[in-house]
């Protein structure tokens, strides 16, 4: 199968072991990829929104500016390979933030133009808890075609998309129809820790709890844990040149910081680190599934690992639902 | 690119000029109340906007206008060369130099040794392959 | 370790102090900064080798200032930062009490900041074998090799400023990324953007890093930026003679000078 | 939207010979911004000038890029042209096209190229340059002249003839300098002390000069308008209101053998003393290093002497500060000495002597009464020869300068010397007679044929004592250099004159550069020769370069004259180019977080700290401030802020952002 | 101690007893002086009027020689040969093009590493340090020392003293007891060159020397150079025929005069080959 969609142009996104840790990134050798793996350090959001992405070239004449745009048409086949059901999944909430009233042109071509052949998960760590937000080990939630490594070394195919559909049909060869496989036993068990339904209900009303604080006085604001999650979306917009002309180019940004938010006048709303962290639970728990009827977390626990201060959100989640 | 200050070296490269000695045309002045003023940042974005050689010059130790700019500057240099250096960066495209109000002729030897070096090291391909990066980002990059 | 819980509760009901960071156990068997407002609560507060948080920069913090005096767990690098930061008036004496640690594990409370500097210059810097190690490689390569090495390095950063929120010393309140009006660093996560910002950091901890090397650690991309502060750091000890933070003496290395500082390349 | 006007000057062919200006102009119209764009043959003069005032009124121009040459030279002129013209002068700068660019380069399209890019550069400046109003600064009306010489006392008889209190600082214990030991004066040979000396008594009872004598200043702080000079008024172990300068202690003192400096080391003096009869102030001094007293502890005859008990043995040293408004520097020079010529036996035979020593000689109140007589053993010289260019005009000795004025008074010797001894011959060895001033060379015309001055051209090779004879072996290239060998009693050696002793200190203390040879370096050679690169401080007579006395004094005058035009105002405008520390609005007040690290950097002391409190009191915010009275402008602080929390107007960091890309950014696009 | 060691031409041929007497001096404070293996001559004054690529060629053949064999210090006690090895040497330091050229021309690699010494320096840095102990029977005499042209300049290249007032060997002298006298010709030029074409110049010019020395009482002449010495020396017939006057000063070289010091024989320094005889008048009886 790999074969074929490299031989088919496409390029291949799949977790690669580079200079030390493990990441998602472009490889055209099947040698390279894990295929058994917990997690990957970033997530495979950036086959959507990429960590920086060129928006437009313009150019400062006497008569005035022009600019050209990049051509949506330009961007690449590409197919994310072995993501975890939660990485798949997170697409869906992504693509709810990106098409919320205005069509984001970018990430909607690179969407259409994605692959997602899932990799269901056999083992997981003390930070995963994506059964408590709706996502299972063997969720097909978001890809075409869902793996899930079998005992015989060969994998279960589930054909979930048209698109898998369609990519299935092209090398029918590798498929061989099979019954009766009771996928539970293959897939890892991840112990669900609280029912997201209720904890929307009660987040909702903990803008002003105290919690917050305690919590984040430990916080050092970087930026870490939003950009390593999967369905974080914040972006900024960043102008570069000379006189002459120059770029406008979209790079991640994030809640975290404590300039995300400061006005001109020089007022910031969020002021304390509590405040932002509040924002960030209360966005994928509470703002998000009020506006866009779906959460904004898929449980990868990536944001936890990569903490420099261990700000376990599952833990502290757990922590308010105790409240 | 030359970053001089404007009491010395300034007036130095004027006196070149009245003197009608010639030196090499690649070099474009930017003058600076002192050399106290020169910030690293700025060295590090001329270099970043595609300059192949930088000379700072200033004037000589005590004679600075205004006492002590031009020590605090070279404890800078120091500290900044010593970090170009560290990650690799050509350091000795960037000459530092003491060149005073009566030294119109080092002005134009330092301008034209300077071309001549930076001519053999050639252009600094290295670094504006890295601030051209941006140009060919297409599509995701890892 | 238990010495230290004692005096935290002690602190604490005493009110002389209204909160005491120290290090607490996290998820698995990660060590993470700890807020102890309660006496009961001083049982979470553990030391061992594993603490490598710099606590020094929640010290100047509003968040941490308004809940009151502070008592710090302070281990070495602590001290030193706790040092240089009083140099830049961002701490003060009379509203903090430092528990000083040392590698032995024994607890040792400072009555002044003098104190401590007389104990930091007792304690030499010790810098973690593996660093060490790099630090060799790093200075026997030729310069087209370190900057290779560095390149690829850079390429993983995703500007996340992790570096800069572990390090005590950034203590600005809007950095220089943050200014737009030039753009001196750009914001983006390109080639130019991570060198130019690894190189503005690394220049601004000139003579003020007090060695913790908390950047490298809290990277998640794993890219080893304390170690552009500890070269840095050695060839500042082999020019000018001066470590960081060993002082209470207000004469940081770029902002003071010596007429017989010596160079061999200006002209 | 800016609207720049950019304005070529061709400089009537200097710029123009290499630089294409009229494409200069064409491609700066071009520039976004730029509304108006033309070139001009003579922007600096008046015409130019109207030419720019019009465009400004008719376009409506934010911003004037002048090409043309350094703005060291005009920049304040367009300056004013534009603000006359109602645009703010801080907006107006210049391009140095000529200096830096069409002066020393050939023809070739990259020079016509470098200015493109010199004029663009300029232009992004200029569209973010802030329209800056000068700093008031308060003048302190009182000028420190520094040096007693004759430039000395003509500065501070003029600026107190102005009106304004004036403190004269002299090394020496009495003023007059080297002129003082001079017997007659050149041209008209009207004697030196008797022109001096009135002049130094008139400094003396000016109701605006203070005189300290036997001081020396030893640190300057501040800045144009507002001085700190700190002077250290050595100890004269003299109480000089008590003492009346009967010069009876001078008369007792035992130790009488001292060899005075008045007297260039041919007189003696004792070791309280007054260099010269016509002293000002006519109080002694007491001369630690010779005096018994401070040598053994015994003596004190003075004191037993002194009629109205004045002398003070244990007199401290007094440092004292004082404000001050001006500098004058009127240091003066010195004469070449020591082993120089071992060649010319100077220092091993006693009768090579130089010429200030043969101006004692001639001085009637010199050691030998005005009667030329040789040192060595008193004998009246019946041959004397003199040496001219000894030391000056000599790349091989380090003094590549003509001193100016030794042809001048070696003529004069002769002349005196002839008027004294009438049946002796002097003989001149010179290379070239440097009598340019008003009539100096019927003076020297006069010396040759009037008093048959033996004037030989050519220089002297070698001077060998011989059975008492002094042997001068030279060459005559007018007469096809033929060795000359005279055998003279007496050779006075016209050595080079030298900036004074001390004067790189006092150039340091004061922060005025200085050239090669420790003479003062001036503003500009031709058009501010009194004034210094430091505002406020000027130069008076030879400390600048060697100076005869007419000279002298009108350089003096000259710089008086400076000084009373800045004291003519009571406020000093000063450039706004100075630093400031952002301010924001509260709970922040400035992105400034108070780390100080600025604060050792600025030599002038000029950050200080500001708190921010609640109204109870409480501190927010320490952060720093700087004072615009005292900041010069240099920009250290800024570059060293962190937070970019410091920008310096005029060198902003905006400004020189855009000045770089501006340069590069040819490339991007 | 091993020491590099130029002769030239006539400190073997006409001046034999100056290398003489350099040689007992030498062996007298045990330093061996090996002498350039395969020397040539150095061109001299001849050289450099013809062809100055001749004049460079000859002395950097010298110094490669001397520096392929392992010499730093080389001692040219004559002092022409000094100057136009100094010369070279500064002249090829200064100019790359111009050493690469005549490197071609000598067939071999130039580096410049050696030191060329003059004899006043070769004694100032090998002979000076033990001097004090080895003096038996001090020079006790008035000397007039001369350093003729070639010795001191030109300054900017051998930068060796005072070139108008030298002082060294008056020093030197001074430490072996002798009393140097205060006199103006040190520097003035003997007429080298012409002591064959034109005598009669030399004679004058010589002439005056001598009488200048000897009418200030001077007991003797010190030479430091092979050219002033036989000028002084050989030419005194037709110099006391110009003065019409027979003046019996002798002139002996700086290291014989040291080496009558040390206690040195007269025969080992050549004295006895002098043309005025070395007659110094008894003034202190030898200290054995």
């Amino acid at each position: 199968m790999f074969g074929f969609l490299t031989s088919a142009g496409k390029k291949i996104y799949a977790p690669v072991k580079k200079n030390g840790i493990l990441t998602f990134s472009f490889t055209s050798r099947f040698e390279e990829v894990e295929m058994s793996y917990v997690q990957t350090r970033l997530s495979a959001k950036s086959a959507a929104f990429p960590k920086i992405e060129k928006l437009l070239k313009y150019t400062i004449g006497k008569e005035g500016q022009s600019y050209e745009e990049v051509d949506v048409e330009k961007f690449p086949q590409v197919v994310v390979w072995g993501a975890h059901p939660c990485d798949a999944a997170a697409f869906h909430p992504l693509n709810a933030v990106f098409t919320w009233e205005t069509r984001d042109k970018y990430f909607t071509k690179r969407l259409e133009n994605l692959i997602v052949i899932g990799l269901s998960c056999t083992s997981h760590d003390e930070n995963c808890f994506c059964t408590s937000v709706g996502v299972h080990p063997g969720d097909t939630k978001g890809s075409d075609i869902l793996l899930t490594p079998m005992a015989g070394g060969d994998y279960l195919a589930e054909i979930v998309t048209p698109k898998g559909q369609a990519l299935a049909d092209a090398v029918p060869a590798l498929f061989s129809a099979v019954e009766g496989v009771d996928k539970t036993q293959l897939v890892t068990k991840v112990e669900k820790r609280f029912d997201h339904q209720e904890l929307h209900t009660k987040i909702n009303g903990m803008f002003e709890h105290p919690v917050w604080k305690e919590q984040a006085l430990r916080c050092i604001g970087c930026g870490a844990c939003t950009y390593v999650c999967p369905v974080c979306s914040c972006f900024d917009i960043q102008d570069e040149g000379g006189i002459f002309g120059g770029l406008r180019y979209r790079c991640w940004d994030s809640c975290g910081f404590g300039h995300f938010t400061i006005h001109t006048s020089g007022h910031n709303p969020r002021e304390t680190q509590d405040t932002r962290w509040r924002q960030r639970l209360m966005h994928k728990f509470s703002y998000q599934p009020q506006r866009q009827e779906v959460f904004g977390c898929v449980g990868c626990g990536r944001c936890s690992r990569s903490c420099p201060v261990d700000m376990n959100i599952s833990e502290h989640l757990t922590q308010i639902m105790a409240l | 690119m030359a970053f001089v200050c404007n009491w010395c070296t300034y007036a130095g490269a004027d006196l070149t000029g009245t003197s009608r000695l010639r030196y090499a045309q690649n070099v474009r002045i930017i003058r600076f109340p002192c050399t106290g003023r020169i910030d690293f940042l700025l060295l590090q974005q001329t270099l970043a906007k595609g300059a192949d050689g930088i000379i700072v010059s200033g004037c000589h130790p005590n004679d600075c206008h205004y006492t002590s700019g031009n020590f605090h500057a070279r404890r800078r240099w120091m500290v900044f060369r010593q970090m170009l250096e560290n990650l690799g960066v050509e350091a000795d495209r960037v000459i530092f130099s003491w060149v005073s109000a009566a030294e119109g002729a080092k002005w134009a030897d330092l301008v034209n040794e300077t071309v001549e070096s930076i001519r053999k090291l050639g252009p600094y391909q290295k670094y504006k392959d890295m601030a051209k990066s941006l140009e060919e980002w297409e599509v995701t990059h890892e | 370790m238990n010495k230290l819980k004692e005096r935290a509760k002690e602190l604490l009901t005493s009110g002389t102090v209204q909160v005491v960071v120290g290090y607490e156990k996290g998820t698995g068997e990660r060590i993470r900064p700890a807020f102890i407002t309660r006496p009961e609560d001083a049982d979470r507060l553990v030391f061992d080798a594993g603490c490598h948080h710099n606590l020094a920069l929640y010290l100047y913090k509003h968040e941490t200032k308004h809940l009151g005096k502070i008592a710090v767990v302070a281990p070495p690098f602590v001290l030193r930062s706790i040092l240089i930061l009083t140099t830049e008036f961002q701490i003060e004496e009379n509203r903090l009490i430092v528990l000083g640690v040392t590698p032995g594990d024994e607890l040792i409370e400072f009555g002044s900041f003098s104190e401590i500097e007389t104990w930091v210059n007792q304690h030499p810097v010790e810098m973690k074998e593996k660093d060490r190690e790099i630090l060799k490689q790093l200075s026997a390569m030729n310069s087209g090799e370190r900057w290779k090495f560095w390149q690829n390095e850079f390429l993983k950063c995703i500007k996340c400023f992790a570096c800069r929120g572990a390090c005590p010393m950034c203590s600005c309140f809007r950095c220089t990324v943050d200014y737009n009006n030039p753009q001196w660093i750009s914001v983006g996560s390109h080639q130019l953007g991570n060198f130019d910002w690894h190189l503005m950091r690394a220049m601004h901890l000139a003579g003020r890093c007090s060695v913790c090397g908390q950047c490298g650690e809290a990277c998640p991309m794993d890219i080893p930026v304390h170690l552009l502060s500890f070269q840095l750091n050695e060839d500042i000890l082999r020019m000018f003679g001066s470590r960081a933070g060993l002082t209470l003496k207000k004469e940081s290395l770029l902002s003071s000078f010596k007429p017989s500082d010596v160079e061999n390349f200006i002209r | 939207m800016a609207r720049i006007g950019v304005f070529v000057c061709h400089c009537g062919e200097n710029i123009s010979a290499t630089v294409d200006c009229d494409r200069v102009a064409e491609n700066a119209a071009g520039l976004p911004g730029v509304v108006h764009s033309v070139d001009y043959k003579y922007m600096c003069s008046d015409p130019g000038q109207t030419l720019i005032r019009e465009a400004i009124r008719e376009h409506r121009l934010t911003g004037v890029v002048v090409a043309a040459c350094s703005p060291r030279m005009h920049e304040p002129t367009f300056r004013r042209a534009c603000a006359e013209a109602g645009l703010n002068p801080f907006l107006c700068e210049m391009a140095n096209v000529r200096e830096h660019c069409s002066w020393v380069h050939e023809k070739t399209e990259s020079t016509t190229q470098k200015a493109k890019d010199v004029v663009r550069m300029l232009v992004e400046k200029v569209k973010r340059n802030e329209a800056l109003q000068p700093i008031k600064v308060p003048v302190t009306k009182k000028a420190v002249v520094i040096g007693g010489g004759v430039a000395g006392i003509q500065a501070a008889l003029d600026i107190a003839n102005g009106g304004h209190k004036v403190l004269l600082v002299e090394r020496e214990p009495s003023i007059g300098g080297h002129m003082s030991q001079l017997s007659e004066t050149f041209p008209t040979l009207d004697c030196s002390q008797c022109i001096l000396t009135p002049r130094m008594v008139e400094v003396a009872q000016h109701p605006n000069i203070t005189l300290w004598s036997y001081s020396e200043v030893i640190g300057l702080d501040g800045f144009v308008g507002n001085f700190t000079v700190k002077i250290r008024k050595k100890a004269k172990s003299i109480d000089e209101h008590l003492c009346t300068g009967c010069g009876l202690c001078t008369q007792k003192c035992p130790v009488r053998k001292i060899p005075s400096e008045f007297e260039q080391g041919l007189g003696t003096r004792s070791a309280i003393y007054t260099p010269f009869p016509q002293a000002v102030p006519n109080k002694p001094v007491i001369d630690k290093l010779n005096c018994t007293y401070y040598l053994k502890g015994r003596c004190k005859l003075c004191e037993k002497v002194c009629p109205t008990q004045a002398i003070r043995f244990d007199q401290p040293d007094e440092l004292v500060e004082v404000q001050a408004g001006a500098i004058v520097l009127a240091t003066g020079y010195d004469i070449k000495r020591a082993d120089f010529f071992p060649e010319y036996g100077y220092g091993k035979y006693k009768d090579v002597i130089d010429g200030l020593q043969f101006e004692r000689l001639a001085s009637a109140s010199g050691p030998t009464g005005g009667m030329i007589r040789r040192p060595s053993d008193g004998q009246i010289p019946k041959k004397i020869v003199f040496v001219a260019c000894a030391g000056s005009r000599d790349p091989a000795k380090g003094i590549e300068y003509c001193s100016k004025f030794c042809c001048m008074y070696t003529a004069k010797h002769a002349m005196l010397y002839k008027h004294k001894v009438h049946d002796g011959t002097p003989y001149v060895f010179y290379m070239d007679i440097r009598a340019g001033g008003k009539d100096y060379d019927e003076f020297t015309r006069r010396a040759i044929e009037v008093d048959r001055t033996q004037y030989i051209r050519g220089r002297v090779s070698r001077i060998y004592e011989k059975d008492g004879k002094l042997i001068v072996v030279g060459a005559d290239t007018l007469l096809g250099a033929q060795k000359v060998e005279i055998e003279a009693d007496m050779v006075v050696l016209a050595t080079a004159s030298v900036a004074s002793q001390g004067s790189e200190e006092l150039a340091q203390i004061v922060h005025v550069s200085y050239d090669r040879y420790k003479f003062f370096s001036e503003a500009h050679p031709k058009l501010k020769p009194v004034e210094t690169n430091t505002a406020g401080i000027f130069l008076a007579g030879a400390c600048q370069a060697p100076k005869d006395i007419p000279e002298s004094v009108s350089a003096a005058s000259g710089a008086a004259a400076k000084v009373l035009g800045l004291f003519a105002n009571d406020e000093l405008t000063r450039e706004p180019l100075i630093a400031a520390v952002n301010r924001m609005s509260p709970p922040q007040y400035s992105t400034c977080i108070g780390c100080f690290l600025c604060q050792p950097v600025c030599p002038y002391n000029a950050i200080e700290r500001e708190e921010f409190k609640t109204r109870d009191g409480r501190l927010i915010k320490a952060v720093a401030r700087i004072n615009p009275g005292l900041c010069q402008g240099c920009g250290t602080c800024v570059a060293l802020c962190r937070s970019k929390s410091i920008d310096l107007f005029g060198y902003s960091n905006k400004q020189i952002y855009t000045e770089v890309a501006a340069l590069l950014d040819e490339a991007l696009v | 101690m091993k020491l590099g060691f130029y002769p030239g031409c006539s400190v073997d041929g006409g001046s034999r007893e100056y290398k003489e007497s350099c040689r007992a001096l030498a062996k007298a404070f045990d330093i061996e002086l090996e002498s350039v293996p395969d020397w040539n001559c150095c061109g001299a004054s001849a050289a450099h009027n013809l062809n100055r690529d001749l004049a460079l060629a000859l002395p950097a053949r010298i110094l490669s020689l001397a520096e392929k064999a392992g010499m730093t210090d080389i001692l040219v006690p004559c002092a022409a040969c000094y100057n136009r090895l100094a010369l070279t040497q500064h002249e090829l330091m200064k100019d790359e093009t111009l050493r690469n050229r005549i490197s071609e021309v000598t067939g071999l690699g130039f580096k410049g590493s050696c030191s060329i010494l003059n004899v006043v320096q070769w004694i100032q840095k090998y002979i000076l340090p033990e001097l004090p102990g080895k003096i038996i029977q001090p020079f006790d005499y008035r000397v007039a020392c001369y350093y003729g042209c070639l010795l001191v300049r030109p300054h900017k290249v051998l930068k060796f003293d005072r070139p108008e007032d030298p002082q060294t060997m008056d020093e030197v002298m001074k430490l072996i007891g002798a009393t140097p006298i205060d006199w103006a010709f040190k520097t003035e030029c003997c007429g080298a060159g012409l002591s064959v074409s034109r005598t009669d110049v030399v004679a004058d010019l010589s002439g005056k020397i001598v009488y200048d020395a000897f009418s200030r009482q001077a007991d003797a002449l010190i030479v430091a150079c092979p050219m002033c010495h036989s000028n002084l020396d050989m030419r005194r017939p037709e110099i006391n025929g110009y003065l019409k006057q027979k003046i019996s000063i002798p002139v002996i070289y700086i290291t014989q005069a040291i080496g009558m010091a040390v206690g040195i024989s007269t025969k080992e320094l050549g004295l006895h080959r002098h043309f005025v005889p070395v007659k110094l008048p008894e003034k202190t009886e030898a200290i054995k």
